[in-house]
């Protein structure tokens, strides 16, 4: 057992390609740079950053609710694969699961770095204020999430390092835990947000499911993108199939987003209440301040070609319109469900004030490190995955002994 | 106007019963015929998107309903504004929609929707029945041979290459057909979205939520009068069609029952000025309507007898008969329920629907009517069947088999 | 034959393309036009009309002046201004009611019937009302035919030839000003008495008010009192979080009124 | 042992190494495992309250009283703003300031006095004033003329409503935002996690976060203080108006800073279960409103015109 640990580590670091070392000092330079500027954040507190009490969260919040969703998408993996028994994806859904654990565990340090006094967290598990406060049911969600994939992960690890076929028997339970819970992790952060009477923007119960369409469409097309990286950089055989599927899959997605975002946008723009103020913000500027605008407009224009490829059989199939659209989806997403959402939140504020909130550089820098730390869990975890799932690497057990000899 | 008159009954004092504070002008005037015209609307949509399940996404096990379906569809759709003539006071005005449309107007939009709708379902049957049209146009004479002669539309080209193209075309109108029913009901439900004075319409989830319902409510329509009618032919029934459609029933309905549940959940969290009459609505005085039949009888029960495997006949038209039992009190309960409360926010409307036509709005807004609407659909679906073979197409106990094993196949290749 | 056959095609897409066009017309895109937000008024002829809580006493003289002026069936139970009654108790409970509308004014200290002490009484007193004719009304946004509109004076007006009868305007008025008139059975509303405004006179229920509750006149003309109290008192409207933007302010509007 | 000392012990090891060094003396291990002040005894409340004393003595070479008054029974506070006599002068605001020990840079204001239109003269907006308050947006914070009032305007105040249906006590994760039985929403300041929940939540834009470390001149330290009030706040932590805890809870029952300063008595403050009291006699005869009525957060405090 020690020593397969061992192997397994040597396999996260070890490698026979310079590329590799020079990704792993990149991701880890990042990472400097962004505890450098934590720090800071951290000593002088978070005046560093241009968040103020007008807008009280910003931009790490922002990548908070984008990462939430991709950490749920992996349940677009899990559906077919276990539910539908596809088999193709069935052999991938392990590298999805991976995806969704780096994802929460980015979202844990961000919200982490965005408290005033990260130190005092644990006054949430000694006094939570359950079940009011959707923070807590939040927090429990996030950590509930990442135990499931964990869960997922290493037993199919274990049971393959064990050359053996896992049993459908002990993963039902997760698969059926983790379909409405991927539901659910959204479901919260969204009533996080709309739960909140004093910020008409969020205010609306279509948060919730336009959180979940816009997740099923910005994650897998992350995954579409990561695996067909896995697939150059090592042996790891991730078939077509696989990944036309799931392109199919984000059109259907990407389908329904929409027409939320529409039903939102008609919904809000027709009522013309005064609660229409932050979305004018958004798509046409407030009182002169329109440095959203064009970021709103980009999105909506991202997303809408995206889905045209995607909806088109043969742009789907061809893998550099393919990828083109997954960075336009996921560019789109990330505006306008992070700082399309969480800005305008603030944005006129409660009592009429405008406050123009951009992320300075310390917190882009932060928010880079913390992508960084993502992207080196998941490589390790990749690195380490791979041989097992190859078969390369085994755990010496008596019986895989026998059958060696 | 000379005198006034009378004790003079104002529109809507008929049924409506005022509890509390209610301002003086406020009377249900929305009643039975805006709870049928979204009812009849959403059977629509789902039984077009049931037949496109078969004509898009290539389910071949619903191709003895698929037709069925088409049909239905467009027996609903010819149904589905007439509930909007009975309510209006002004009928013969209609026309005036499309004269001077406000297109800012949820209602005048309408008809453009319709029409668009209406064409694209016409236009896919006469594709689908065009062989047959074509067939008895040169068999059959006398009336029943002109009037097949007329809807031909002198087209008698029945060719290899131009029946490949008819498929083609009706597969291509039939994917078309599913946005266009996205549209038409989603904006169903935005005409009460965007009322912006009934807290229990006022989400921009409606559209989404009326959409979901739609779905399941025309597809557990077309389940339940495919079972019945079956059976009262005395026709063999594929057992793997039927469960199917109860497999994608049952899916769309776990989509429905999170949305409606969310958006009260949602209310409930946030529990603004209006949420206190608004649990009074849900937990008392529409709590029999809400909690037991819409959602206890209409959704859970069906959801349950669905979801336990191995689903027969008898289960399976029982569910789906909640099931459209359900929408319809869904329909109920937003239109009914959602005006029951006063804008005021302080007192409750009571709606007492006449029975007897007393007067012409008793007879408008009553129980006949009600009858009426809600039985015609199954008259035109029984003039249609005289005319298109739409029970026809049917499984053959092979054929059924056949299906059955394919599909028992592929969850086996997975 | 198939050619006629893609003739007929052709036709139907046409046909379909053009039903749906003039549904995406691109205004549709801009929101001040969705909103039916008309142009701002800044140096416009607008009416707007100012109600003084503080000095109704509920003798109902403007509703019966209202319901003869405009043939409103004096017994129907529909009017198109009518005086709500506010009672709160010392147990913070409010009592709200408007019998008939109060066009018989209020005649017993029973609100809705219930005989109430008048040392339990914390604060009482009674609110005109009647269609706030407002400047983004939410009632002319979802006429399908355009049978109601406002005038460019800030008037909204129904065309009684016209409508259709839905009821759509009735449901999305948040005061409720709107009914179906008895009679004639289309929807129905205060019109500020255009007939009379644009003659010069004031409106029937201004006139008929003994006290001096209520005032009308144009918002931007400086002699006029209307201009006056909204310059220099401090006034409120009903329900602004809706937007409506309306225009009948009052003086002293307490928050228990609905 | 107690769990206190047992999640001591066991987490000395582990934060000894995260906490950077110059902060990891005795006092620091004492203040991060400080308890919950509602979980507190009596004793605990002392020693605590001791330590804190300390701490400030050394920081700011004065003797501070940290009181922990309890309620007093019977007690609902309310407080009620005459719009019509407010003349904007601000000297609320910095008497808030002075008394309740608020950061001065960066600067906190409990208080945000908000200057409108009056009329319609030039709007554009239709609101311009003329129902008030309803449209917030055309509300200007930062108004700096030679002389107030202003022709033309008028003034609102705005401070936390001390919601009898607060959001931010339903929002907070920790439960260290919570309403006392005189009605006031307090913060404990060592139980905040600074994760602005609340600050979302409040539809009053009333809570404030100390974004760095606060700073108070130590010639202007208002020594009287309260647990729950207005003692010296740390970095990360929000805090917000408590209707001067220290003073109205205080055996001399002294009013808030604020009513006490206003030059025009614009301001009211009393026990609303007290029939006898200036707020409830405001309460029966003007016509009262409260800010946002429609979120159903219920203020304890009301606007009116007495004019």
């Amino acid at each position: 057992m020690f020593d397969f640990i061992k192997d397994m580590l040597r396999q996260a670091f070890i490698s026979k390609k310079k590329e590799y070392y020079l990704w792993l000092g990149f991701l880890v330079f990042l990472i400097g740079l962004g505890a450098i500027s934590y720090f800071k954040q951290y000593t002088t507190g978070l005046i560093v950053t241009n968040l103020r009490d007008q807008v009280s969260w910003g931009f790490y919040i922002a990548n908070f609710t984008f990462l939430v969703g991709v950490a749920a998408a992996a349940v677009m993996l899990v559906i077919p694969a276990y539910i539908y028994h596809f088999k193709p994806i069935k052999e991938i859904v392990l590298f999805g699961e991976m995806v969704a654990i780096s994802a929460i565990v980015m979202c844990i340090m961000l919200v982490m770095i965005d408290m005033g006094k990260p130190l005092y967290a644990w006054h949430i598990m000694w006094t939570p204020n359950w079940p009011q406060s959707m923070l807590v049911w939040d927090v429990i969600v996030l950590n509930g999430y990442l135990m499931i994939n964990v869960a997922a992960v290493s037993y199919v690890l274990y049971k393959l390092a064990h050359n053996e076929e896992y049993s459908m028997k002990v993963m039902w339970p997760i698969v059926l835990l983790s379909i409405p819970w991927a539901i659910s992790i959204h479901t919260v952060t969204a009533f996080l947000y709309n739960g909140l009477v004093s910020r008409p923007f969020w205010n609306a119960s279509i948060i919730a499911p336009r959180f979940i369409a816009s997740a099923l469409c910005s994650g897998p097309a992350l995954m579409l993108l990561i695996f067909q990286i896995a697939r150059k950089v090592s042996r790891v055989d991730i078939s077509d199939v696989a990944i036309f599927k799931i392109a199919e899959l984000v059109a259907y997605t990407m389908a329904f987003n929409l027409y939320l975002y529409a039903a939102e946008l008609f919904k809000e723009f027709y009522s013309a209440s005064l609660h229409m103020a932050p979305m004018e913000y958004l798509f046409y500027g407030l009182h002169g301040h329109d440095n959203l605008v064009p970021f709103t407009w980009m999105a909506l224009f991202f997303n809408l070609t995206a889905f045209i490829v995607f909806l088109i059989p043969k742009t789907r199939r061809h893998f550099p319109t393919l990828n083109l659209a997954c960075i336009l989806v996921i560019v789109g997403v990330y505006i306008e469900k992070g700082m399309g959402l969480i800005f305008p939140g603030f944005i006129p504020g409660s009592l009429g004030e405008i406050y123009p909130y951009m992320p300075n550089a310390e917190e882009i820098k932060i928010t880079i490190g913390v992508w960084a730390c993502g992207a080196l869990l998941y490589t390790l975890m990749f690195k380490t995955a791979i041989p097992i799932y190859l078969g390369d690497l085994r755990m010496k057990t008596p019986k895989l002994e026998q059958i060696r000899k | 106007m000379s005198e006034p008159i009378e004790g003079h009954l104002v529109h809507g004092a008929i049924w409506t019963i005022k509890e509390l504070y209610t301002y003086p002008n406020e009377y249900l005037y929305w009643t039975v015929h805006i709870v049928i015209y979204p009812f009849l609307t959403g059977l629509v949509a789902g039984a077009f998107v049931l037949s496109s399940l078969y004509h898009v996404f290539g389910k071949n096990e619903l191709r003895p309903v698929s037709k069925f379906a088409l049909v239905f569809s467009l027996a609903l759709l010819i149904m589905a504004p007439t509930p909007l003539l009975f309510h209006l006071t002004k009928p013969w005005r209609a026309l005036n929609t499309m004269l001077t449309p406000h297109f800012y107007s949820a209602i005048s939009a309408f008809i453009f929707v319709y029409l668009t709708y209406m064409s694209i379902v016409v236009a896919e049957v006469w594709f689908v029945f065009r062989p047959f049209i074509v067939q008895q146009a040169r068999e059959k004479t006398g009336y029943l041979g002109l009037l097949y002669k007329v809807l031909t539309l002198g087209s008698y080209d029945v060719s290899e290459r131009a029946l490949a193209l008819d498929h083609k075309i009706s597969k291509i109108l039939a994917a078309v057909g599913i946005p266009a029913a996205a549209l038409l009901h989603g904006y169903v439900g935005f005409i009460f979205g965007s009322v912006k004075t009934v807290p229990l319409w006022k989400t921009p989830l409606m559209p989404f939520i009326f959409l979901m319902s739609a779905v399941i409510s025309g597809l557990a329509i077309c389940i339940a009068t495919y079972i019945a009618v079956m059976t009262f032919k005395k026709t063999y029934i594929c057992l793997t069609t039927v469960r199917s459609m109860g497999k994608t029933l049952t899916l769309f309905l776990i989509i429905a029952f999170l949305l409606e549940s969310l958006d009260i959940v949602f209310h409930a969290y946030t529990a603004e000025e209006f949420w206190a009459i608004l649990s009074e609505i849900i937990f008392h005085r529409f709590s029999v309507n809400i909690l037991v039949l819409q959602w206890g009888l209409g959704m859970i029960v069906p959801l349950v007898l669905l979801l336990i495997p191995n689903a027969g006949l008898i289960r399976s038209f029982v569910a789906s008969c909640l099931v459209v039992f359900g929408v319809f009190m869904m329909r109920w309960d937003v239109v009914i329920g959602g005006q029951s409360m006063s804008r005021s926010l302080a007192g409750f409307m009571k709606f007492k629907m006449p029975i007897l036509p007393t007067s012409i709005d008793a007879f408008r807004e009553g129980l006949i009517v009600v009858i009426f609407l809600l039985v015609m659909p199954f008259v035109l679906l029984y003039v249609f069947n005289k005319v298109l073979p739409v029970f026809r197409d049917i499984f053959t106990e092979e054929e059924c088999e056949i299906h059955t094993k394919e599909i028992s196949r592929k969850e086996a290749h997975t | 034959m198939s050619l006629s056959r893609r003739d007929f095609l052709r036709m139907g897409f046409l046909a379909v393309c053009g039903t749906v066009i003039p549904l995406g017309s691109l205004e549709i895109l801009k929101p001040e036009a969705m909103a039916s937000l008309v142009h701002p008024y800044s140096k416009r002829k607008r009416w707007a009309y100012v109600v003084d809580t503080t000095k109704c006493v509920g003798c109902g003289m403007c509703v019966k002046a209202c319901k003869l002026e405009n043939e409103i069936p004096f017994n129907a139970d529909v009017q198109r201004t009518w005086v709500e009654r506010y009672v709160q108790l010392n147990s913070g409970e409010v009592i709200i009611d408007s019998p008939r509308g109060a066009r018989y004014g209020y005649t017993s200290n029973d609100p809705q019937g219930r005989a109430v002490e008048q040392d339990e009484i914390a604060k009482g007193f009674f609110v005109p009302k009647l269609c706030n004719h407002c400047e983004k009304p939410s009632c002319v946004q979802v006429c399908p035919v355009g049978a109601t509109y406002a005038t460019p004076d800030g008037v909204v007006l129904v065309d009684r030839k016209w409508c259709i009868g839905c009821g759509y305007c009735i449901t999305n008025c948040p005061y409720f000003a709107r009914f179906f008139h008895p009679v004639v059975n289309t929807a129905d509303k205060c019109t500020f008495c255009y007939h009379r405004i644009t003659k010069g006179l004031n409106p029937a229920c201004v006139q008929a008010c003994p006290f001096g509750v209520r005032k009308f006149g144009k918002l931007n003309d400086p002699d006029s009192e209307v201009f006056k109290i909204i310059n220099t008192e401090r006034v409120a409207v009903l329900k602004p979080e809706f937007g409506n933007e309306p225009h009948v302010f009052y003086i002293g509007l307490d928050h228990i009124v609905r | 042992m107690d769990r206190r000392k047992f999640i001591k012990s066991m987490a000395v090891g582990a934060a000894a190494t995260a906490v950077p060094l110059n902060q990891s003396d005795a006092s620091f291990f004492d203040t991060f495992f400080q308890k919950y002040y509602r979980e507190m005894t009596k004793e605990e409340k002392e020693e605590v309250v001791q330590r804190l004393e300390a701490e400030y003595k050394a920081k700011y070479g004065k003797d501070i009283k940290v009181g922990t008054e309890e309620h007093i029974p019977g007690v609902l506070f309310g407080y009620a703003l005459d719009l019509s006599r407010c003349i904007g002068c601000r000297r609320c605001v910095y008497a808030c300031v002075t008394e309740n020990n608020q950061s001065r840079n960066p600067q906190i204001h409990y208080i945000q006095v908000l200057r409108f239109r009056r009329g319609t003269s030039e709007g554009e907006h239709w609101i311009a004033g003329a129902s008030g308050v309803s449209n917030l947006e055309e509300s200007v914070k930062y108004y700096d003329p030679p002389l107030v009032p202003q022709e033309e305007h008028f003034y609102m105040p705005v401070q936390c409503q001390q919601c009898e249906n607060p959001p931010c006590v339903k929002a907070c994760p920790t439960q260290a935002t919570y309403k006392t039985r005189d009605g006031i929403v307090v913060v404990d300041y060592n139980w905040c996690i600074g994760c602005r929940y609340c600050m979302a939540a409040c539809p009053y834009d009333a809570r404030k976060l100390n974004w760095a470390e606060p700073y108070i001149p130590k010639e202007q330290i208002n020594p009287v203080t309260h647990y729950l009030g207005n003692r010296p706040r740390m970095k990360g932590c929000v805090e917000k108006c408590f209707f001067c805890i220290q003073r109205v809870r205080a055996k001399e029952r002294r009013y808030p800073a604020c009513v006490e300063i206003c030059p025009v008595g614009a301001r009211k403050f009393g026990n609303l279960l007290d029939p006898s009291s200036e707020i409830r006699y405001i309460m029966a005869h003007e016509r009262v409103f409260r800010l946002k009525e429609e979120l159903n957060t219920s203020p304890k405090f009301f606007y009116f015109f007495s004019i």
